[in-house]
């Protein structure tokens, strides 16, 4: 039986779909990781100001 | 007691602008009957084929229309009536969504019955009994339980006119199926022996978003 | 300047969350890497169906995890009603989004798998239906929330949906069910009644990998969800 | 911060309206920050700032009609979220919407609002109210025909119904002619509930109001009794060297 094209095409659905969103959420965390940390060294330093 | 009475008010209220305005049960009619005129070509209905298709258009054509229409009792008083004011009431939980749901499904039988005769007339197939009228009350209950509580839901939502139909069809998808296969076994004369229990699906259906959208409305109502 | 940090508990740690995200992705993705090989050179070949069996090895745990992504929704959102908190609306903001990931692949991959064995694409079992129907609301669900007047609102909106939208689904069930007896179709089930071990054991290493990756992906995507909400708090305190 | 310290010494050692640390956020920014207050039975408090400092915010809040997004609401000692349903019989809330059907006449719409709250024989109520406002020839014809000084006066009858304790005005003397608003400040000084109003009207607000709260930016930086301020003050709300409150 010669299916083994629709096999690959739901393996390389569910590889790369999967991998594409791990990507895009690892890179968002990334992203809102190092604005909170920005925000955070702003606060410190408008703390320091106000002191 | 209470509760009764001020679902009353609001009913009574609701169907007073109705009889004003004009606005919601002519255009549910309207639009109505102008789906199943475009089904007519759509599908070429034929005496041949009306008793299998004819369901499906009936029910297509009046849930569209109520889909397009239906959460306007809602919208409206939020855009030019009392909605601030209904909330500042002390309004019991969920009066107001009773009282909204009755009003509903008030317009819905009213557009139904006037678009019921014109569906006889267009494609002279018999509707009008009592088994088909269960199934038409029992579905428009359901149709406007589920309508009702997303309307609260979308009232000051962006896109609300497009979000209403994009959120119950899936929703109301069991009351689709139910109307339109009941309506078919009515029609087709199927044995009670081949029939699955659409009738108690739709009475199980309705029971339970009735209770959820009455209990579930006062979070919708919050700003 | 003191209110802010009391409001807003910036300096909260996470780093048992960290942790624990750390030791999945170090479990979750050797047990990926043994998953494809059980599934595509350990399991034997179907006698029957072929290669395509093999998508039954994704398929079904895809399946899972979505189903199991929409009933914390639900259980997100009823704890949401009640206690208002931001890590419930997190939780089930995030878990909407990942359920419909993993129903997406489920979907596309069941699809793939129909057409050689049942010759169509798509079957209207009532299966697929309900799933569609699922992705749909939730769908709905996500662009609810893009679309409400503010967050506070949107996540309670979403709550009422992602509880309603649930409740909703075994009734969808039964009635695509019904309706299907009424229109009988061709009968073959995705997963065999009798397995062979080698069969059995791939499907379970899979179930567990992808249940593993699932949580993994949710506590992300959670995570990322409260960032936003305290990014947000941040900018209109400073603001 | 502020002070807490309401201006008029009391007798009821509950006070009607507590709120402590309000805030809400409205469009991703704070329309309040921080607000308490606290109001005894029988105040008149005036609510006064530029637009945009938070006046109706806080009335909304007040009012049960929006949630506050932080900071808790107490009303006659009661959680308001917790209690909300008992407490709005309790409270008249006139907002910017007048929430009056237009398509009804004016009658109606009082008889719905009685029925919603429950009020027997609410001719007896608002007849006198309606004498008063001189709109008792208008009451049988539809709201939609009235003029926006008309649409006012009812919707402040309308607010006055079940005679609240809680009286909750954004800008009632808005459309209103001289005649009406000096009729609407001898009705409000034969009301024998706490009134909580904001007014763009200086004279209107000092005549009816016995304190002030001044906002601005969304925070009280001003509370004061009548006697304290001079209507001057009240021009100039941003000068904060003149009004704030030193601790």
């Amino acid at each position: 039986m010669d299916n083994f094209g629709f096999l690959f095409a739901a393996l390389l659905v569910v590889w790369i779909g999967i991998f594409v969103y791990i990507y895009y959420i690892g890179q968002k965390l990334n992203d809102l990781r190092q604005q909170l940390s920005e925000v955070e060294i702003r606060e410190n330093q408008n703390t320091k100001d106000d002191q | 007691m209470k509760f009764w009475q001020q679902v009353l008010a609001l009913v009574h209220k609701d169907l007073v602008l109705e009889i004003r305005r004009k606005e919601i049960i002519i255009s549910m009619f309207v639009f109505a009957l102008q789906i199943l005129v475009i089904f007519n070509y759509a599908f070429d209905l034929r005496v041949e084929n009306v008793k299998s298709i004819g369901p499906g258009v009936i029910w297509v054509s009046i849930f569209f229309s109520c889909a397009v229409n239906v959460g306007r009792t809602i919208f409206l008083e939020k855009e030019r009536g009392g909605w601030e004011g209904l909330i500042t009431a002390p309004l019991e939980l969920g009066a107001l969504y009773v009282a909204k749901l009755i009003g509903s499904i008030l317009f819905m039988l009213f557009a139904e019955a006037l678009i019921l005769p014109m569906f006889v007339v267009l494609f002279n197939l018999q509707v009008i009994t009592l088994p088909i009228i269960t199934v038409l009350i029992l579905g428009t209950i359901g149709f406007a339980s589920i309508s009702t509580m997303f309307a609260g839901l979308l009232a000051s939502t962006r896109a609300r006119e497009i979000m209403l139909p994009v959120l119950i069809f899936p929703i109301l998808l069991p009351v689709t199926i139910a109307t339109v296969e009941a309506t078919a076994n009515h029609l087709t004369g199927t044995t009670a022996m081949n029939r699955a229990p659409w009738t108690g699906l739709l009475i199980a259906f309705d029971a339970l978003f009735i209770c959820a959208g009455y209990i579930l409305f006062d979070q919708v109502l919050e700003e | 300047m003191a209110q802010i940090t009391a409001t807003v508990q910036s300096t909260r740690s996470y780093g048992w969350v960290d942790k624990l995200s750390q030791v999945l992705a170090f479990v979750t993705l050797p047990l990926m890497a043994l998953t494809l090989y059980m599934t595509l050179i350990y399991a034997p070949t179907d006698a029957t169906q072929g290669d395509v069996q093999r998508i039954f090895y994704y398929h079904v745990p895809t399946a899972w995890n979505g189903f199991l992504a929409f009933f914390l929704v639900f259980v997100a959102s009823v704890v949401y009603l009640f206690k208002s908190s931001r890590f419930w609306d997190a939780l089930a903001r995030a878990s909407a989004e990942v359920g419909l990931v993993f129903t997406t692949i489920m979907i596309i991959t069941g699809s793939l798998w129909g057409k050689p064995v049942w010759g169509t694409w798509w079957s209207w079992d009532p299966r697929m239906t309900t799933t569609l129907i699922l992705w749909f609301i939730y769908l709905g669900y996500l662009m609810l929330r893009a679309y409400a007047p503010s967050k506070q609102q949107g996540a309670r909106y979403a709550a009422v949906l992602g509880i309603v939208g649930f409740v909703d689904v075994p009734i969808v069930y039964m009635s695509t069910k019904w309706w299907r007896t009424l229109h009988p179709q061709q009968v073959v089930e995705p997963g065999q009644v009798s397995m062979p071990p080698e069969m059995l054991q791939a499907f379970m290493v899979s179930l567990l990998a992808f249940t593993l990756l699932f949580i993994w992906i949710l506590i992300i995507r959670t995570r990322i969800a409260l960032i936003e909400d305290e990014l947000e708090i941040r900018s209109i305190e400073n603001g | 911060m502020f002070s807490n310290k309401p201006s008029q010494s009391m007798s009821d050692p509950v006070p009607v309206i507590e709120a402590q640390g309000i805030g809400k956020l409205y469009n991703r920014r704070w329309a309040l920050r921080n607000v308490n207050i606290k109001v005894f039975a029988g105040e008149r408090v005036l609510l006064w700032g530029p637009n945009g400092s938070g006046k109706t915010s806080l009335l909304r809040i007040l009012a049960t009609l929006s949630r506050a997004s932080r900071g808790e609401l107490k009303l006659f000692g009661l959680e308001a979220i917790k209690y909300k349903r008992d407490l709005r019989n309790r409270i008249g809330y006139l907002g910017h919407n007048l929430t009056l059907y237009d398509d009804l006449t004016a009658r109606e719409n009082l008889n719905l609002y009685s029925k919603l709250y429950s009020v027997k024989n609410p001719e007896n109520l608002y007849m006198p109210l309606i004498y008063t406002f001189g709109l008792v020839s208008f009451l049988d014809s539809r709201v939609r025909n009235y003029s926006r000084g008309m649409q006012q006066k009812l919707a402040i009858v309308k607010a006055l119904i079940h005679q609240p304790e809680i009286l909750l005005l954004d800008e009632p003397s808005t459309g209103l002619d001289a005649e009406s608003t000096h009729k609407l400040e001898e009705v409000l000084a034969q009301y024998d509930g706490t009134i909580v109003f904001s007014s763009h009207d200086i004279e209107f607000g000092l005549s009816v109001g016995n304190r002030v709260l001044v906002l601005s930016n969304g925070s009280i930086i001003a509370d004061k009794s009548v006697q304290e301020i001079d209507s001057i003050d009240l021009q100039h709300p941003t000068q904060r060297h003149k009004l704030t409150i030193q601790p």
